[in-house]
């Protein structure tokens, strides 16, 4: 069996350096990597180009990042609810490229899969389509969509062995599989490090070969970013 | 009498057939699950990983690893499952999604449609919205007939960036419900207690209005 | 709750066509959906295209199907062991197209999901290359490979809901979670239907929404090809 | 003395190092997996949809459901996981398998090979063959030197349809193994009481010969 544990935040970030790109796990402040974001924020490292779906708000998630300017350009789907990153965004600080979820999706996939490129319907007619080629399948009118390449990725899941298995919870799955081998290396954080042989193969969510390093997080706050109950 | 928000979401819930996988955006189109007719099973679907969505939860019972597309917290029903973001939007891509309903800036007598982006203001990103629009076989818009400056909504063309192209099936505004045909926006409902004349007014596209139009039943 | 489940096969098979195109899961003779399979063989259709991994044995598994005469064309990828195909295919009473493995699996899920086509290295400078459409990616060719189309998935699984949500085993797995979908119609047949709400949503290999039929399959026999075990 | 299929295969299980994802195709290659060197950490793949793959099972123990690309029953290690076969591939395509290791019926001295078909004979498909080659960094193909007629199967160029081009790192016969080098093929080792002489005659292809060649080291 092939072990990735290590066994502090450190260890786990090693190797990364400023203007590297980074694929973060997570939608909005779910399912983030916790420890490695607040760890990447004490950092001296900068300029990053991140790759997330959201940013997070002001104080926590990948907000983190933004509040300590380590970011120049910024690859993501939706974001609103982050002051200090709207500043930025308008002040022409940071470079801002939007994309589809679903295409944001598929490209992280295709980079952990080695499909260099795809083509998908999301975007045809608009301004995402300006700079693609546009292709006919079906009668229907597509773009060419390329993997990402990038350098790290920061994930975290619920439960994971020394292995580098990993199984995610509810909707903090999201786009945290699909970033596992995605980038150079790939570091998971897991809420449990389990000892290898009590996952059930079977239920596996992300493989071991998809990540390099695992370590079992600590003090996770998860915090909730619409808490929405029911009138009674 | 213009309808209300909820109004409008529970004429939109008239929409739904049974075996019908739903996707509702943000704003109107959420209050659309409150009104579900009797009878009627479907099955909410929210793009960043859950089938099977069910009411928010009960105050204390908030799971933070539970979460829809607008980062609300939810509860699963029954048979729901979860799963990464690419599935999910296989299921809008791949057209296994029957019925998405979204909120809109703005809707051209084509059907293109624009909510994601104004110019020199600030832009949030289209989020999911411009997969839904690419792909599925049924969309439905839910918005007021006119911005809050009192410009019409349903339009020639949209001035706003777009979000998809000739993509919209169906409209349901305060004042009207309205299909997008190759001739433009036919009015095939209007609002209780609202004139032809207001919905002509508040129209800047192409308008059909046949010589009967019926009033929307709302209960 | 949007419910999927039939009572027999012939209604799960409702709809089918001679001369229509059929997925089928499996590899070899594991993961395969030995109740449709039979009743397939048994019915009065005929001049299928079926694309599936493999094609059986002789009297078991898609074997039933060309020792019946149903396969007019073959899409798949390894195509040994079963002596009356080999026999149907050096006749030429059967088209045969072989696809590498990884391409078949892709396009599979190309079609479950939407995406019209894509590229993969896969075949570059071989035969399967010669009619394909050949670009450069980071320095590599890659061929362009399309979604297939077709009428019919017919899957098995482990244990199934209601719902249609599944869960295989093993490496029964396969191909039959990517052919969900994938068609116009898909059947699941399982080993055990149990009452929704009794699998857990975070455990479920392919939710409801790709398949349209599930029923209970029986009397399943599990053959094993090549029975291998530790010398002792 | 020429090796035998299990002496290859154990000289190939001296290129595997720890932490390697490794791949085993159908033949001599499945021999390696029999000698892992101690202290060595590995975990084998098999592409139909498990990683962490064990022995084969106990008598009695068979599991319909557990078996590899070669249609074997198997068992799992801890730690092993299952998966389907597009995820499957998209660790082979996706270079997160270290090491490969197929058997050919040709390789030519620029490392093209072919392994799928006999044109005028039976076709039984390549199967995983041609995504492991397009894909992988290491490929050593597992042989032997000479087909049954005693022609060579190193040649300068693949007679029969090529699996894939340029692609073969490492080629372990009967008689020595050999690099793929821009000269073609380099002798790095040569089996136990092998003449280099034989090993020229066997190979048809352009052959590098050091003055010094090792003798291959098999305990």
């Amino acid at each position: 069996m092939i072990r990735k544990k290590v066994d502090t935040v450190a260890e786990a970030l090693e190797g990364i350096q400023s203007g590297m790109t980074l694929m973060l796990g997570g939608f909005g402040l779910c399912g983030i990597p916790e420890n490695l974001i607040k760890a990447l924020a004490a950092s001296s490292y900068k300029n990053f180009c991140c790759i997330s779906a959201n940013v997070g708000v002001d104080d926590f998630g990948l907000g983190l990042l933004f509040g300590t300017q380590k970011v120049k350009k910024m690859i993501g789907s939706y974001v609103g609810e982050n002051q200090e990153f709207e500043r930025q965004m308008l002040s022409a600080e940071i470079e801002v490229i939007l994309t589809p979820m679903g295409t944001l999706a598929e490209k992280c996939r295709a980079a952990q899969m080695g499909i260099p490129a795809f083509y998908t319907p999301a975007g045809y007619g608009t301004e995402v389509a300006q700079t693609k080629e546009i292709r006919e399948f079906n009668g229907k009118n597509h773009l060419l969509e390329t993997a990402f390449a990038s350098d790290f990725s920061l994930v975290k899941a619920w439960k994971g062995d020394e292995a580098g298995n990993l199984i995610f919870k509810g909707t903090a799955r999201n786009f945290n599989p699909l970033m596992c081998g995605a980038s150079k290396i790939t570091v998971a954080e897991v809420e449990e490090l389990v000892p290898v042989g009590s996952l059930d193969p079977n239920q596996i969510h992300t493989p071991g070969i998809f990540v390099d390093r695992i370590f079992q997080g600590d003090h996770y706050e998860k915090r909730i970013e619409r808490r929405t109950v029911q009138n009674t | 009498m213009a309808l209300t928000k909820n109004q409008i979401a529970k004429r939109i819930a008239q929409e739904l057939k049974s075996g019908d996988y739903v996707n509702l955006g943000i704003g109107i189109p959420t209050l659309v699950a409150n009104y579900v007719p009797e009878g009627i099973e479907v099955e909410f679907q929210s793009e960043n990983g859950i089938l099977g969505m069910g009411p928010f939860p009960k105050a204390g019972e908030e799971d933070p690893d539970l979460i829809n597309a607008g980062k609300q917290t939810i509860t699963p029903l029954p048979g729901a499952s979860y799963f990464d973001t690419a599935l999910s939007f296989g299921m809008i891509r791949g057209k296994h999604i029957d019925l998405t309903v979204l909120g809109a800036m703005e809707v051209s007598d084509q059907g293109d449609i624009a909510n994601w982006k104004i110019p020199g203001k600030l832009v949030k990103g289209m989020g999911g919205a411009m997969d839904l629009v690419a792909s599925s076989e049924n969309i439905i818009v839910a918005m007021m007939h006119t911005n809050p400056k009192g410009e019409s909504k349903l339009r020639s063309a949209c001035s706003l960036p777009l979000t998809g192209v000739r993509c919209v099936k169906r409209i349901v505004t305060n004042l009207a419900v309205l299909d997008i045909t190759s001739d433009g926006f036919l009015v095939k409902e209007k609002a209780p207690a609202t004139e032809i004349s207001q919905i002509v007014k508040a129209t800047e596209g192409s308008l059909i209005v046949p010589d009967y139009v019926p009033v929307m039943k709302l209960d």
